[in-house]
């Protein structure tokens, strides 16, 4: 379903703080429903581009969950603040609004589309990437697919969302395992170090693995599923200007040469449709 | 309903070469984008005479009031161009515009000769920020290599030459009256300020190809300026553009003797721009009136 | 302690040449001026032979990110300033920067032996943006009139000389070279770009004198770009400028090879930016002392 | 007195509107009292050129009064929202700070100052320039010097100020005469139709006006005063990107050619030391 043509204002709803990161909800009154892994570009519309200084462009911030309602989809959105953009974000007060443009790029395939033999679904998500983690989980549970989700962080104050997202009755959801690099929940290290852990066993090769995360994260998740040739869709970021492939901005290098914009055909990508993540 | 080199507009607001790509727009917008089409005529992003990949990113860094990029003119080649978008682009509701660059007179002639004969083409903008392989001089830097171009290039098509200048140098007048006596029917103005940013994480250029070029209101004062050196030098309808972001800034560029304004670095911002400054237009025109005619926008 | 031309400063900081007069704020903030002086020299407004009123107002346009100034180097003359302003700046805590430009090499020579003779004065700036009154070019757009300038001025004085650069041309680095050939020993960019802007309330020109030079944040990623092409064609040492409103900006033009960086505009918005901006460098460089050694900042 | 170096952070304490105008006031701590006349540049320490935006340059704002507290001066400022710089004054609220350099330039000078022979003071302010002749006012009425007020408005859209500083009690101070071009309160028409009478008169031309206003009225009191061989201060308004001498952005005419800058040689311009006033 295409994208309401242009930017829309949209009314914040809400602003929590979680875990060193922030949730904010919008009500859009005239968005479609998005798909899991697709995101939005946004742009408060006061104290952004003012007179044209930073922040300046829109950015794109991928959907963690999207609840229809009679006034409209309620979208909910994690965000750090690491910048003039996500700064202005997270400050977003109830009542104010935001320029909208989305739901834009594509979005995860099922375990059954991306290989008909596969069993089920390995989601592993880091940081701020376990947002589209969170409203895919909920999609693949609601179809009564198996999955089992990982999500790593550095410490506490980067385990924002997770209370809001994968949380039930207080608990951590049942198929939920964690990893810090801290050690102070779950496993203490890398998340891939469960990935890895997992996909040695008989069973996950058979999964199809998604991802959302830093990029290293995402480089190492690849070459993993590579190694054990297990399918993967990795949700992959680069820097945006339009979101709607009009600036060629967000070129992401095709493992055969040449570049793919991610804005449109990402941000999902699969795993043997990239070269190797670039990271640090 | 503005006039421009012949082709009949219906409203003076087009877009910046290389800041719309409208294929991917209908696949994003669906026929909305058609319904409501937010320029008065499409410019294509520039074509080259073979494939280009494109620059390695990082292509884009965000600057005070504007923006840095080093795309590095990704698109199939002529003969990809042709076969694959020219016929969606001739779906659009408006003129199009093909902008064209190559490196040399003999490339540079079959791409106006290949490009200017398609019907769908209601006319060229030729891109001059590349360099010349035979003189290794930016032929858009040289009054003489533009006007030796356009000398070579005008017999070959029918259709209006729009010449791009680039505002990377001392005198764009001098560039501008060279175009016309070669034989242009338009100048278009700016192109991108060379520019570069560091970043700090890496303490490295933020852009991969060392440097790139800026856009963006930051850049508009110098636009104008040029626009007003370049209006006073020749008799050409232009095309203004750098930085338009609101119908104010778009009067601005009328005002100073532009036939047509061009948004870029805006539609990132809000898809329908084009729309929205050729609205404000219309409004301050109305609430004016007596600009109307010195705007020429009856 | 950076050292720039034989001359010790105490931080990296100094004043753009037009855009703080130490005179008059000492007169407003009183001696509080001098205990906590925001500069690591001082670099007068530039001063001409003859006495100048500057152009009629309106002389200043705010833009996005910037402002258009043109002012018209009101100054009192040679004379004027080595009787009055000259024993007033001398009281400043740091060493002096005199500007100085002429239309034609005997008053350029002129300026530079008269004022190079003072004991207060430890170093000349040559604003090379106005037109030859000979040869109607403007010296620092051309490569030979500049070098033909420092040639003809190297001899009458042992000062440093140091060429300020316009950034109105396609390549600012030829103009470097010629400096450095010329006898120069250090070249500070950039200068204001040519600028315009309409006043929404007349449509007309909103700057008298028809346009004027844009500075402030917006030109920053442009002084950046030339910054860098000039510091890979010279060996000398370079004052960077245009822009700079905090210690991050400073070091985008300290990390692409500045030895000095020069405060402008943004001394307009805040008085002490200049220390501000001097004390953020130390910061940043005490934080992350792997970045001294390839900034030379120790 | 000199000002403190540099710019420096005050609380803004209250913001009301009055009468199409605003009113706001900062507590500043380490100022000194400035004189009648003297002016401010300000700057909103949030969304004020922020990534170097539109209002990216301080504005300068005459005081409208100035009340010394233990907790440092309180300053008024009187401001018509008229773009970017005096909108985001405008929406200033209690709690936030503004950037304020000051006080700078000159201030009026008494009636005697001016001309030993003088009898009293005659003010005319018009629109947002009634604010500085409202701290001038008071200064003058506290010495016991004689004076009489002319203050004029287009409409009631444009008295903003009125009440808070020229009324006592609820009523109009009685030294003060309104002037209002569409008659709503007072003489039907110009202020300086109320000066013409006033300098006509014989007791008036051992006076001193001083005049604050639109650049049309201030030429016009600048004329009927050198007709009437009156003694007159004015207060000027010119673009102002610095404020303490270091632009020369604010050069206004002097009679003989060449120029002043108004931040340092003014805002208050003696009537026979500057050029007939331009005005559109
Ligand atoms: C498809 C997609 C989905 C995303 N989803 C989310 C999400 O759900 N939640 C979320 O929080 N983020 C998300 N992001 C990331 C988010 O868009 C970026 O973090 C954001 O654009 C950063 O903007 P900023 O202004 O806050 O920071 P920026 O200032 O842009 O900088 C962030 C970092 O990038 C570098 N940088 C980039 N540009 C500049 C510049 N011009 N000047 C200085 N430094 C610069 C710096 O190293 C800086 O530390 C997503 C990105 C994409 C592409
Ligand atoms: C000494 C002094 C004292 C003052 N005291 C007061 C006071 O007490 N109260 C008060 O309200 N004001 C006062 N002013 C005036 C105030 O400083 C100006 O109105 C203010 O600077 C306008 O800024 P702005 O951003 O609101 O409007 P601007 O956008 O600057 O524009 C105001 C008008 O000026 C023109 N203009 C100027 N620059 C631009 C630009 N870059 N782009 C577009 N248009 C522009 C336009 O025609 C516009 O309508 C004083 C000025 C001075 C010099
Ligand atoms: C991302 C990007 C890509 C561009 N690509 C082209 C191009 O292919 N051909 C061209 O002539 N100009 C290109 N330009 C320049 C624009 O057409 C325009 O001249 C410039 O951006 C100034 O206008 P603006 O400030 O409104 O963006 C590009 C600009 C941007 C920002
Ligand atoms: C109001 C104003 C006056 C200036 N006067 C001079 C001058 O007299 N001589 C000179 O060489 N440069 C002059 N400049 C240019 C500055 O020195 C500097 O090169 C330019 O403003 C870029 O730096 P910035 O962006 O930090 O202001 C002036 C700039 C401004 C804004
Ligand atoms: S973000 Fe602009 S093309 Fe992808
Ligand atoms: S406002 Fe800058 S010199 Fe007067």
């Amino acid at each position: 379903m295409s994208a309401p043509f242009g930017r829309r204002a949209c009314e914040v709803t809400a602003n929590v703080s979680s875990g060193g990161y922030r949730i904010f909800s919008l009500r859009d009154r005239e968005g479609p429903n998005p798909a899991p892994g697709q995101f939005y570009m946004l742009a408060s519309e006061r104290e952004w581009g003012e007179g044209g200084g930073r922040p300046y462009l829109p950015r794109a911030i991928s959907v963690a969950e999207a609840i229809p309602a009679k006034d409209g989809v309620r979208l909910d959105f994690l965000v750090e603040g690491v910048g003039p953009g996500t700064d202005r974000l997270c400050e977003l007060e109830a009542g104010e609004r935001v320029w909208v443009t989305g739901p834009l790029g594509n979005s995860f395939s099922t375990p059954r589309e991306v290989n008909p033999e596969s069993a089920g679904a390995i989601l592993i998500g880091g940081g701020i990437g376990i947002a589209p983690m969170a409203i895919w989980r909920r999609y693949l549970v609601e179809r009564g697919i198996p999955l089992r989700v990982l999500l790593g962080f550095r410490n506490e104050a980067h385990s924002g969302g997770l209370n809001e997202l994968f949380c039930a009755g207080g608990s951590l959801c049942p198929d939920v395992r964690l990893a810090s690099e801290d050690g102070h929940a779950g496993h203490q290290g890398y998340v891939t170090d469960l990935l890895a852990t997992m996909l040695a066993g008989d069973d996950a090769t058979s999964a199809v693995v998604y991802s959302c995360g830093p990029p290293a994260m995402l480089e190492a998740v690849r070459a993993l599923c590579a190694e054990h040739d297990v399918a993967c869709e990795l949700a992959m970021e680069s820097p945006m200007a339009c979101g709607f492939g009009a600036c060629f901005g967000c070129a992401v290098p095709k493992p055969d040469g040449g570049y793919m914009r991610l804005c449109v055909d990402g941000p999902v990508v699969r795993g043997d449709a990239v070269a190797e993540v670039a990271h640090a | 309903m503005p006039e421009f080199c012949g082709i009949e507009l219906d409203h003076p607001v087009i877009n910046a070469s290389g800041t719309y790509d409208a294929i991917a727009a209908r696949r994003i917008f669906g026929d909305a984008l058609l319904a409501d089409f937010p320029f008065s005529a499409f410019v294509s992003k520039t074509i080259t005479p073979e494939p280009r990949a494109g620059n390695a990113p990082r292509r884009i860094w965000e600057t005070p009031a504007g923006m840095i990029n080093s795309i590095g003119l990704p698109n199939k080649g002529l003969d990809g161009f042709l076969a694959e978008d020219l016929p969606q682009l001739a779906q659009l509701p408006v003129p199009l515009i093909v902008s064209v660059m190559a490196t040399n007179r003999e490339e540079f002639s079959r791409l106006v000769r290949e490009v200017g004969e398609r019907d769908e083409v209601a006319a060229l903008e030729l891109n001059v920020s590349c360099p010349n392989v035979h003189s290794g001089l930016i032929v858009g830097e040289q009054p003489t290599e533009t006007e030796a171009l356009l000398e070579a290039l005008r017999p070959l098509t029918e259709k209006p030459l729009i010449v791009k200048l680039t505002p990377n140098v001392a005198n764009p007048e001098a560039v501008a009256v060279a175009a016309e006596e070669g034989g242009a029917d338009a100048v278009s103005l700016i192109n991108t300020l060379k520019a570069s940013a560091i970043d700090p994480a890496t303490g490295e250029p933020a852009i991969a190809a060392g440097h790139g070029g800026l856009s963006g209101p930051a850049v508009r004062p110098i636009a104008l300026q040029q626009l007003r050196a370049v209006r006073a030098a020749v008799e050409l309808p232009l095309v203004g553009m750098g930085g338009i972001a609101s119908g104010a800034d778009a009067l601005e560029f009328l005002a100073s003797g532009a036939a047509v304004v061009a948004v870029g670095t805006e539609s990132f911002r809000d898809p329908r721009a084009g729309a929205r400054i050729a609205n404000d237009l219309e409004t301050a025109v109305s609430r004016s009136p007596s600009r109307v005619e010195a705007l020429h926008l009856e």
